[in-house]
């Protein structure tokens, strides 16, 4: 039997867990590492999908379509780090120091 | 024919090139470039509507390779209108947004949103699924750099929270497009729609498709992120969000829904959808009701707006079609003008409560008038664009039997006048003792005035738009 | 049958390492699981003849990634598990992965097995797009355009986060004096710049190019600022500015060119194709080279807390 | 040969002045004032013109494109020009009394913006020429009218605010229903002289529903029974408002819309067979009755006006819904004589609130000494709602009870008799207080040659000598009742 169906069942496994998980969880670092585990799951599935064929070489499409998609997913694991750490990192100084810097109130103008 | 077609480049290519060069000159000449690419923008958006309302629907296959390999753009009326209100409501805010905000975040703020208008045209006019997972992706990043744009806590959490959403729905609409590309190998629209039949394939597809991009823009139960995003970012940011980057999951939602997935569904998926717009319409307005700050206020009426827009699914018609669509326009234009004007009001009097609003008739004449016709827009009343597209709405319900849409519609405008006069209300009492009024710029002032005259204008001259929609309606 | 049997068990055991990562309670083992969780999917690309896609995701989706958010786990200063990491074990999140995954594997089984999808047509019109090896043919050329919005989107994304962590923190000097990273990097370079250059020439006809040339070189500029060779790229000075935006300044004028002899967007001319893409690939590299540098903060504070650091 | 531009120019003479004075600052006061009296005249002079032209039976449309299938469409006919007429010499009175009555109070910009914006809709809502146009004016006096009613900015003229939208936005929501209704049903119904229904009047059902509808949302405004309850409340905003607003211009609209329902959008034969009409007419009946009941107990003059109000108003939807030429008469031209008389009376109780700040019907005695020329305009209006001789009043009760008797229902009669007898309950004890009864303690004299000032003073005894007119002539081709005459006869023949 051609492995690819295994392969995209694995892929649509880890979608789902990955899926799942985000929106168990509440700790940021933990949704970002669930976001990239769904997308990695969805990429799964699209290469396993130019496997198809048996014989000859794979389609070339989907492949090109997944080289986009984990850029994509790249970047937008880059940018939620780093607002995690700046958060992080804003939320630490104003525990260390309250006193001289204001909290800034709930509403942002 | 290809010269004419060729049009439809420049509303993507513009602003790309305007955002990169704002990138490249750095501080001095931000603004400058940031200026001329708006404007060359705004004048190909605008040429480009005008070639399709006078040629009918416009084709391009770029890189000349044709639909299966190649990727496809489409620009009948719909697209047209999309750009134009874009290419208005845009700008506009920007112009508040140059003084809203300090020198640094003018730097990234200008070449942030000339990335954002870029991947809004770029979305409206494709054909291609994939290519509308990338733009769905690049509004949604820089969306997230523009909300922490000012680097404060609330800022930086609203923007977690929205990439924390948007991302699995990006994700899950890729894998309803892998799923179909998997049974038709074809990522063209137009190609998709011949091909579809009803399967599983096509069931879990949509089902995918249509909670990924539920997530984004968003609808009633995934709403959950939306007020405090909204409340979080700065206000310029607000308005874009509630005014053109929700609009563009919803337009892909529709295109996708109308031309593909609706000749296969059963209509009980549709009426679904009817359920969960008209819970959302009730749910907004009831929260909307019991808010204290400005922004949340607006912020919840935007989940009942979204809602209304939503019942265009369990009808179908053209004519819903038309309604919802003019429901998106002029919410884009009056939402964006009751946001601006609580900006310009947070900046005036430093008050986030309602009752910032005291006095506001008499202190700043143009925005009390931009949110007294924005808010009447987002009720319904007439002049306004809000009206027109509840009528149509309306007018649909009764024809096509569903009666009850109808009555979601009326109930939920009396809600939106509930709270939209609640806000209104204090604006004539006298100014609080011990407020002390800041100046505004002119130009801010101005901003939420002329959004707010888009939404009037909408009212008053509906046939316009309406032929430009007819062009390219399929049914 | 033995290859079966690795299918099997590599199918079976990503979601399973997938469960565990989002399972463990403490954030550095979480992410160290993540790291191998990235080493095991670019396996699984390799067996399922994807080489480009294998590369890439051992780069930058594992190697990259991993040390991003390593680095991140110091920033916050590793704080005991807190309650919320601890997964809530409710059944809930069990039943709903298992009821999704039936429902998507029954559409994935009902795809039809033999559909070569695209491959055909690809294969017939691979001669005219100037480059041999297919994907580089379908990324640069037949769907360009989608590498054009995806240049964008790495843009975006280096703004927000470079807008977000402005100060680029010099490490404290005395990293720099520890002779065996100064060492290692040495003898790391020239081999590093070789290999991107390779990755780069070969994407015309074998797997290949920009994205992975971009994280070949990424990956040395990390290490060259974690050793303080470098600070980290900062948008005010203009040589940084002018490596970024070269690269889609170069594929949008590459795009709008045809346009000027009347025919479409990005419909590159035959002959040229070949040369032009090779050129974009180049200043896309470094483009991407420096996106990916601009993810990556500086070195973390000193453990004192630092003064109002605005 | 249709003449395409008077209609839209009387609609602009109001809607472009109020936009200009929006635009002026609080201190142009003269620049305000003669831009008022401008605009006032300009439309008199318009109206003039045109009810001359439609007497001589030429054709006045303006048709505007406004959705693919329906157009905004200006039609003056003779029932409107009734209404039109009426709103513009009250108006030009009103913006006398407005200019006298406001003096030296803030954000006149503002009021004089909302009031021409108010006349505009008016005037939109009598021009209509489909059911789509005369519901968006009819929302536009809604929303021009409520910054009227919270003018003062006071805590009370917010919550009669609240209580004014929440009728009539609730009420704006029926008629949209029933308006959008039709429309699918029929599309945009123009008003044509037997009823636009004919053809769809199979539907009997949805026409029910539509017709419960359109009167439930027009009710609002004309304060029926269930209805009313906004007018009392909004007597809160100053005396020109609820003298021109609340007396005439909002109230009147209602009725009008009602006419225009039941005679031009359903045809009186539908309705008749529809079974509607007798409901209706039962309506109006319980409404007059309980107007004037509920008058007799209130101390305050305003209020006791407006529940006077409630009762006239019902007059007319009365007139209107018994079938017969003499009751429409009577109903139609009562919309004259009731907006003439109770302005009146309105103009009378700003005087007395202006000059004595008497608010209360038992402070009013002896107040005939103070202020004789007002109080003598009072007792005309007074006499006129009772339905005495020579005011215009005893014109319409005496088209109305003929018009009862025709149609072979004389408890209509009863209740005509008994609502006079009501009227006078409430009326002729303040007549005869402010005239016979010593005040308790002297009023000051008047410190200038008049008892008030001109302003506020000509407006008052110029409407009472209108009333009268309207009476005295009443035979006359172009009185009142002449014109509603050749209206029923050229229109609302049934």
């Amino acid at each position: 039997m051609n492995p690819w169906a295994l392969y995209a069942l694995s892929g649509v496994a880890l979608f789902s867990v990955g899926l799942v998980g985000l929106f168990s969880h509440q700790h940021v670092v933990k949704r970002i590492l669930a976001s990239n585990i769904t997308g990695s799951g969805v990429l799964l599935v699209l290469v396993a999908l130019a496997r198809r064929m048996s014989s000859g070489p794979p389609d070339p499409v989907p492949h090109a379509l997944v080289l986009t998609g984990i850029v994509v997913s790249v970047s937008s694991t880059a940018l939620g780090v780093a607002l995690a750490r700046r958060m992080a990192r804003l939320q630490a100084e104003a525990t260390h120091l309250p006193e001289h810097e204001p909290r800034s109130d709930g509403e942002g103008p | 024919m290809t010269s004419v077609a060729a049009l439809m480049v420049w509303p993507v290519i513009l602003p790309l090139l305007g955002a990169v060069l704002a990138l490249l000159v750095g501080r001095p000449g931000v603004r400058l470039v940031a200026g001329v690419a708006s404007v060359a923008t705004l004048m190909a958006s605008s040429m480009l509507a005008w070639e399709v309302a006078h040629q009918g629907v416009l084709h391009q296959s770029i890189g000349g390779w044709g639909a299966p390999l190649g990727i496809e753009w489409r620009a009948d009326g719909l697209a047209a209108l999309m750009l134009l209100t874009i290419a208005l409501v845009g700008p506009l805010i920007s112009v508040h947004a140059l003084d809203h905000f300090g020198d640094r975040e003018d730097r990234e703020f200008l070449p942030l949103w000339l990335f954002v208008w870029c991947a809004l045209n770029a979305l409206v006019l494709s054909a291609d699924a994939f290519n509308l997972y990338v733009t769905l992706e690049l509004t949604t990043l820089a969306a997230v750099a523009l909300i922490a744009v000012r680097r404060d806590l609330p800022g930086l959490d609203a923007g977690l929270r929205y990439l924390l959403f948007a991302l699995p729905g990006s994700l899950c609409y890729l894998l309803g497009i892998a799923l179909l590309y998997g049974a038709h190998a074809t990522l063209d629209v137009g190609t998709l729609a011949q091909r579809v039949q009803p399967g599983p394939v096509t069931w879990v597809a949509a089902g995918l498709v249509t909670v990924g991009l539920c997530l984004k823009t968003p609808l009633f139960p995934l709403h959950v992120w939306l007020p405090p995003t909204y409340t979080g970012a700065p206000t310029p940011v607000t308005a874009l969000l509630s005014a053109l980057i929700s609009k563009g999951s919803f337009y892909v939602l529709l295109r996708l829904w109308l031309e593909v997935f609706a000749p296969v569904m059963d209509a009980q998926v549709g009426q679904l959808l009817g359920v969960l717009g008209a819970a959302a319409v009730l749910w907004g307005s009831a929260l909307a009701l019991n808010q204290t700050q400005l922004k949340r206020v607006v912020a919840y009426s935007s989940v009942a707006q979204i809602g209304y827009m939503f019942l265009v699914f369990p009808m179908a018609t053209s004519g819903a079609r038309a309604g919802a669509i003019y429901l998106v326009v002029s919410h884009a234009a009056a939402k964006a003008s009751m946001f601006v004007a609580v900006g310009n009001i947070h900046q005036a009097v430093g008050i986030t409560a309602l009752g910032g609003v005291q006095g506001l008739a008499h202190r700043m004449p143009f925005t009390f008038l931009a949110m007294a016709l924005g808010g009447i827009s987002l009720i319904g009343i007439p002049p306004s664009g809000g009206f027109i597209a509840k009528w149509l709405l309306l007018n649909e319900a009764i024809g096509t039997r569903q009666w009850w849409w109808g009555l979601v519609l009326l109930v939920g405008s009396l809600m939106a006048a509930a709270y939209v006069f609640r806000i209104l209300r204090g604006s004539f009492l006298p100014l609080p003792p011990g407020v002390t009024v800041r100046s505004i710029p002119l130009g801010n002032e101005l901003a939420p005035l002329a959004l707010a005259l888009i939404a009037l204008v909408l009212g008053l001259v509906p046939w316009f738009p309406l032929d430009l929609l007819a062009i390219g309606a399929s049914r | 049958m033995t290859d079966v049997l690795l299918d099997g068990c590599l199918a079976l055991c990503l979601p399973l390492l997938a469960w565990l990562v989002l399972r463990t309670e403490s954030l550095s083992q979480a992410v160290v699981l993540f790291v191998a969780f990235g080493l095991l999917s670019a396996l699984g690309w390799a067996r399922l003849d994807a080489p480009d896609i294998a590369l890439v995701e051992a780069a930058v989706g594992t190697g990259l990634t991993g040390a991003l958010l390593m680095h991140t786990l110091s920033w916050t200063e590793e704080t005991p598990p807190d309650v919320r990491a601890r997964a809530r074990r409710r059944p809930w999140a069990l039943l709903a992965t298992a009821a999704l995954t039936l429902l998507l594997g029954w559409a994935v089984l009902a795809l039809p097995a033999d559909s070569p999808g695209l491959g055909p047509e690809v294969e017939a019109r691979r001669e005219d797009s100037g480059v041999k090896h297919p994907v580089t043919a379908v990324l640069l050329n037949f769907r360009g355009y989608d590498t054009l919005l995806e240049i964008a989107v790495l843009l975006v994304a280096a703004l927000g986060a470079r807008a977000v962590n402005p100060r680029s923190e010099r490490a404290s000097s005395d990293a720099a004096k520890d002779p065996l990273t100064g060492e290692l990097f040495r003898m790391m370079t020239p081999a590093l710049l070789l290999v991107a250059g390779y990755l780069v020439w070969v994407g015309d006809h074998g797997p290949g190019g920009a994205f992975q040339a971009g994280a070949i070189l990424a990956g040395g500029g990390v290490v060259a600022i974690l050793t303080s060779r470098m600070g980290t790229p900062r948008m005010s000075s203009l040589r940084v500015r002018w490596a970024l935006l070269t690269g889609p300044l170069l594929f949008i004028g590459v795009g709008v060119a045809p346009l000027l002899s009347g025919r479409r967007l990005l419909e590159l001319p035959e002959k040229l194709a070949g040369t032009l893409i090779f050129i974009v690939e180049m200043a896309l590299t470094v483009t991407i080279a420096m996106v990916l540098l601009m993810f990556f903060p500086g070195t973390r504070p000193s453990r004192a807390g630092r003064g109002g650091e605005r | 040969m249709t003449n395409t531009w008077l209609p839209l120019s009387v609609l602009l003479s109001s809607l472009l002045p109020g936009l200009i004075i929006f635009l002026l600052a609080e201190e142009q006061r003269r620049t305000r004032t003669l831009l008022n009296l401008l605009a006032a005249v300009t439309k008199l002079v318009l109206t003039g013109v045109m009810a001359w032209g439609v007497y001589q039976g030429r054709q006045y449309e303006t048709r505007l494109t406004f959705f693919p299938k329906a157009d905004l469409v200006l039609r003056a006919d003779s029932f409107s020009l009734l209404f039109i007429t009426l709103s513009a010499v009250l108006w030009f009175v009103t913006t006398i009394y407005a200019v006298g009555y406001l003096e030296g109070t803030d954000h006149r910009s503002r009021f004089f913006g909302f009031f021409s914006l108010c006349v505009a809709s008016t005037m939109g809502i009598a021009l209509a020429g489909n059911l789509l146009t005369f519901f968006l004016f009819y929302e536009m006096l809604t929303l021009s009218t409520y910054p009227l009613v919270i003018h003062r900015g006071t805590p009370e003229a917010l919550r009669a605010g609240n209580v004014y939208l929440r009728y009539t936005l609730t009420g704006a929501t029926l008629l949209l229903a029933g308006v959008a209704l039709l429309y699918s049903l029929a599309g945009a119904v123009e008003f044509t002289e037997r009823g636009a229904l004919s053809a769809v009047a199979a539907h009997r059902t949805e026409l029910i529903v539509a017709f419960v509808l359109l009167i439930g949302g027009l009710g609002v405004k004309t304060a029926l029974v269930p209805l009313h309850g906004w007018l009392p409340v909004a007597m809160v905003a100053p005396a020109p408002v609820s003298a021109l607003l609340h007396a005439v211009a909002v109230v009147k609209a209602g009725a009008f819309g009602i006419t225009r329902i039941i005679y031009d959008v359903y045809g009186v034969y539908l309705v008749h067979d529809l079974g509607v009409m007798q409901p209706l007419a039962m309506v109006a009946a319980v409404t007059i009755l309980y107007g004037s009941v509920r008058a007799l107990q209130q101390g305050d003059l305003k209020k006791r006006l407006a529940y006077s109000t409630v009762s006239q108003v019902a007059y007319i939807v009365l007139g209107v819904s018994i079938f017969g030429t003499a009751s429409t008469i009577g109903g139609l031209v009562h919309l004259v004589h009731q907006g003439v008389m109770k302005i009146t009376l309105f103009f009378c109780a700003g005087n007395y609130a202006e000059e004595l700040h008497v608010h209360r019907v038992s402070e009013l005695r002896g107040v005939g000494r103070r202020m004789p020329l007002t109080t003598a305009a009072f007792t005309v209006g007074a006499l006129g709602m009772i339905g005495i001789p020579p005011v215009a009043g005893f014109i319409t009760k005496w088209y109305l009870g003929i018009g009862a008797l025709e149609a072979h229902q004389p408890w209509l009669v009863v209740v005509l008799l008994t609502s006079s007898l009501l009227n006078a309950g409430y009326f002729l004890p303040i007549v005869y207080s402010a005239w016979f009864q010593a005040p308790r303690e002297e009023w000051k004299p008047s410190p200038r040659r008049w008892e008030i000032g001109l302003l506020l003073l000509l407006p008052t005894v110029a409407t009472a000598v209108l009333s009268l007119a309207a009476g005295l002539f009443a035979g006359a081709e172009l009185s009142p009742l002449g014109w509603t005459r050749l209206l029923t006869e050229r229109e609302f023949r049934p």
